[in-house]
């Protein structure tokens, strides 16, 4: 028999702290809810649901947890649509339905070079992942980002080896991040590692790269989802092995040669 | 907590309270074992399953719509076989009813599905769903048909020994009345009512359908009005039990079902509004009931002053 | 404001842009006068229309729903002759569309209303609603068999001397592609669709229904998803213009039902939600489509690549 | 040709005062909102839908117009149900959609006693009535109510010749205030002007007593609306030459004998 205990829980706002936004790219918030009562794995995220939503916006929205401190759970939330832009609203006290820790994680390899490569709000994951690592000199972090460097927790990552933001705000900055991605990755090609969070283009990108260099990545995809359990079925994605496996609880981080991005994937022809 | 009985005896079956929860919404039931205790639920209804194993339908799958969302997961699932070794032994099945829900494309495959699972201790009913609107771009579907309904109904009853046989219907009709009858005259046990309403989503950027299948089963609170006036025409048409399905969000929600003349209902799309619904509205009934002066589902089932 | 051109041409009639008011949620028209200049809008369809002025259903009638609502108004009007007499006049006919929304009872009923709107120059088309759901408990409705469709219809087409004829279809059917088929293959000009779904909303203190006509018709944006999948089916189905109704709240959801093949629209429910919502999506829509990249409403119409 | 002038706009919540509440009784608030640039008859009411309802909650909710001064439009509101319950939680610096004034009026005599008959937050209508009326010494205030009446805003009935507030905690007060009632109307029943707001079943009372004592009475409907503008015909009521006319139009506000509330009316046996 399954434990009964019930790891979906009613957290309080602690802190709401505006980062930035403006200048074309969506506004960024720190989210600081109650302390959950669990610990985490970097790369793990939550589902999270204010009741006061009512009965529109039927799904919980999924975040990554960012960190669980004394002070809290962190997250980091990027107001791109009705359900951010809502829970972007929120004020301290109010209370939100939180369910988590969910999904894999990132692998730690302490003694390996590590290479976090994180594309706007997909830093999330690496404020804990650096933070928390037993070797942060072994870690570097490449961060391409619209908003100013400021406005993202980069003190966060003030530990590791090498933290580098790249400002893309426009199509050429741009391809030069992307020129800037490969140059580096390939010192990450024999014997390192390689995380990557961000936007999906971004991840493909990086996965194209991975797997020309032969490099060990993973990355961590964000999939639409419903349940964020794995009982929906509808945020999953293609593996290595032909399967479509659910995003919630198979990843959200996968290796580059074990997952297909939508675009990659050969239409799959099923059948109603 | 209250003391209230809550208890649906239900032919063949007897349901410790009428809260189950709506195949295709719950996985395989286990995927909530960590956000309550499943024998504490009325029954569990796991996802579609068909004879083999299925990939289900393109990306996306899923889109969210004022108060509700559409799906065309396309009954993706591990077959039945990995189903009865994979998963069943693990469902608290003494304590609790775990009903299996069959998918197929045709009566003969139905009858199949029906003779494996009819001889599995740990199934307590099978539900039929004869009403999948996920088909690709419009044409009629299978449960749209009293016809085939009736010989699905009758293949499935064949081959299911002694478990109590349940059809899910399909609101996508004319006349859902006339669905019931011919459920019931295939030899249906109870109905369940209601599978999702035919919809569709489109995104002006792109300028494509926000489902790879283009249509989807719309389901959630939006749907409620629907589904509570097909079940109250179900139960004056037929006198076989019915279970309530569409837009559950609460216990009040449930009474509503039970009042036009549900005997139990299943929660669907609000497992993914909080993980822990259905367990909360099963805890939170005996209490409303009390509340509002309700001594026993019996006396208050169709009770209607209509 | 935007240049763009959003004139929409129809059969008979060029509407200065697509959004029109849906019958029943804009009253006469006139109610609106003081939230906008009625001849900004495309169109104006009129509260439901019958030979004799009808008192409607007994009370209460309306009912709130999740991101919906229930009406069983039972086509209270004040009848086609005060229509013209007292209200008519006092519309800007001759500068934006008005138009008729039949309700009879049987085909010969629909011809007479018909033949009496045909010859007022300020009816500008009429729409025929064949679909009306609010009947008494249950049954089948008229506007839901494919032959009757067809015959009332064929009455109306030949009572309408030169005015355009729009069929507005229920969704409350297996398949709402050959009730189209039925429409015009009657004559029908242009298909409206669509009309409410068929819901029912209780009240667990009382034990009594939310709409003393026990069912009523859902709309709002609750039922969008399933209008658009309608919309979508109807314009695969017949090559006649089709009007979108269902749940449109927003010049973003206007674009939604062009993009499956609508070539107008009509705002329902969003009236409620402020009077002035009609008028402001008429004026949004240009720079929607500017922001878009959307040239004109001809190239954008049918576009999804599905 | 109409002008087409728009009375629907959106105004901001300049204040939100909660005024009391619990006990068993639905919480009540003042809420005042940025000058709306009309004036208005008391008894005339607003829509109030705020635009952060998104697509839930499809109807505006009518509240009675308490008074329109220089800082604004003035509005009570008791929390009872879902709408109120988020109107209630509104803050100030929000935007709200208000469109008014709407219905019909209360009528000034002002020579005549007039009596004004308020249950619960019916009184909110008269709180313009006796400030505006021109000689307040010709008008009375009875009151019932559940709260104390340290909740309500008795003050604005300083003026009158006399405001009378008798709470009903339980039946047997209830019964009382009933009877009161009757008492005072009788006062009124020849040359006076009697006007009630509040729950249905008093308003039935009210309308009975006006009917025996031949009084000349006014009642204020709170149908259920949607529109709140003449279209949807969801809110009507029969009045006394049979008809089923808009109480949002044609009304709130009948003379006692030209309308039937709902249980007095025979069924109308109305065919779909
Ligand atoms: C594992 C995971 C971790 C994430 N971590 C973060 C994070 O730390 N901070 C953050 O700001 N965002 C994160 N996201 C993305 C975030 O969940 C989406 O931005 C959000 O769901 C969009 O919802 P919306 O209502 O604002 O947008 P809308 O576009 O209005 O949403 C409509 C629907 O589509 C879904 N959707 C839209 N965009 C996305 C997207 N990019 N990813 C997933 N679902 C989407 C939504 O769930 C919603 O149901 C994460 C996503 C996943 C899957
Ligand atoms: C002309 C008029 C003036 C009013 N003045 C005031 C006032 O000044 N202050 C105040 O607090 N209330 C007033 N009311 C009542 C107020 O409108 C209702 O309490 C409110 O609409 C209830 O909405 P809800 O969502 O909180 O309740 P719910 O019960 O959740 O509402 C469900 C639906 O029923 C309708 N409804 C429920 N109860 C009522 C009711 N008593 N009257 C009308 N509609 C109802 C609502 O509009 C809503 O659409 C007035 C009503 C009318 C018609
Ligand atoms: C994601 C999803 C998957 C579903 N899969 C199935 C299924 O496999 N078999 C089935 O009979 N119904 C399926 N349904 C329908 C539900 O069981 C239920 O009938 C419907 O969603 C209405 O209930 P609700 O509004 O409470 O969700 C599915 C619904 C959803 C949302
Ligand atoms: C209160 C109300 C009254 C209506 N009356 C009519 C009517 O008289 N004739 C008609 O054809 N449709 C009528 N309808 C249906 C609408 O015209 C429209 O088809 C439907 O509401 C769906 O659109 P919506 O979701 O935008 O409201 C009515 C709808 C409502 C809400
Ligand atoms: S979100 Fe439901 S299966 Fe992953
Ligand atoms: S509220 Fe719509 S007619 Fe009165």
């Amino acid at each position: 028999m399954l434990a009964s205990r019930n790891n979906c829980q009613d957290l309080r706002v602690v802190r709401m702290t505006p980062l930035g936004g403006g200048e074309g790219a969506p506004p960024l918030f720190e989210l600081v809810l109650s302390p959950p009562g669990w610990d985490f794995r970097p790369g793990q995220f939550i589902m999270i649901r204010p009741p006061e939503w009512g009965l529109d916006l039927v799904w919980g929205r999924p975040l990554s947890i960012a960190d669980v401190r004394e002070d809290g759970l962190r997250l980091l939330v990027q107001a791109i649509g009705r359900g951010t832009h809502r829970l972007s609203e929120l004020r301290p006290g109010q209370v939100v339905t939180v369910w988590g820790p969910l999904g894999n994680s990132f692998a730690v390899e302490p003694d390996k070079p590590t290479l976090l490569l994180a594309g706007g709000i997909g830093i999330a994951p690496f404020v804990g992942y650096a933070r928390r690592h037993p070797k942060p000199e072994n870690v570097t972090l490449l961060f391409g980002h619209r908003l100013p460097a400021e406005s993202y927790p980069l003190a966060d990552f003030g530990g590791l080896r090498k933290a580098e933001a790249v400002r893309e705000q426009n199509p050429e900055q741009l391809a030069r991040f992307i020129d800037h991605l490969g140059q580096t990755m390939r010192g990450y090609a024999h014997g390192g590692l390689v995380l990557a969070c961000g936007p999906e283009p971004f991840l493909r990108t990086v996965r194209k790269l991975a797997l020309t260099l032969k490099a060990r990545a993973q990355l961590s995809l964000e999939n639409r989802m419903a349940c964020g359990v794995g009982a929906c079925l509808g945020c999953v994605a293609r593996n290595g092995k032909d399967q479509l496996v659910q995003t919630c609880t198979h990843g959200p981080v996968f290796w580059a040669e074990d997952v297909f991005l939508s675009e990659d994937a050969a239409p799959l022809g099923g059948k109603p | 907590m209250s003391s209230l009985d809550t208890i649906v005896r239900l032919p063949g079956l007897t349901l410790k309270n009428p809260v189950l929860t709506a195949s295709g919404t719950f996985g395989y039931g286990l995927e909530f074992a960590r956000y309550g205790n499943l024998a504490d639920l009325g029954g569990i209804v796991v996802k579609g399953l068909s004879l083999k194993p299925r990939q289900g339908n393109p990306m996306p799958r899923i889109a969210e719509t004022p108060c509700g969302m559409l799906n065309a997961i396309g009954i993706q699932n591990i077959g039945v076989e990995a189903f009865l070794r994979d998963k069943l032994p693990f469902l608290p099945w003494r304590e609790t009813a775990v009903i299996a829900n069959l998918y197929a494309c045709d009566a003969h495959e139905f009858g199949e599905l029906a003779a494996v699972l009819a001889s599995v201790e740990g199934m307590t009913a099978l539900e039929v769903n004869v009403s999948c609107p996920n088909v690709k771009e419009g044409g009629v579907a299978f449960g749209q048909n009293p016809g085939q309904i009736r010989a699905v109904t009758e293949e499935v009853k064949r081959n299911a020994g002694s478990k109590p046989v349940i059809v899910k219907l399909s609101p996508n009709v004319t006349d859902i009345a006339d669905a019931a009858r011919a459920a019931v005259d295939g030899g249906a046990d109870m109905l369940s009512c209601i599978n999702t309403l035919m919809g569709m989503a489109v995104d002006i950027r792109t300028r494509k359908p926000r489902l790879a299948n283009v249509y989807g089963g719309l389901s959630g609170p939006a749907i409620k009005p629907v589904a509570l006036r097909c079940v109250h025409q179900v139960c004056r048409a037929v006198s076989v039990p019915v279970i309530g399905v569409g837009g559950i969000a609460s216990a009040e929600d449930i009474l509503d079902f039970i009042l036009v003349g549900a005997h139990a209902v299943q929660v669907g799309t609000a497992n993914f509004m909080r993980p822990d619904a259905a367990f909360r509205m099963a805890s939170e009934l005996p209490a409303l009931m009390e509340k509002l002066g309700i001594d026993g589902l019996d006396d208050f089932r169709g009770s209607l002053r209509a």
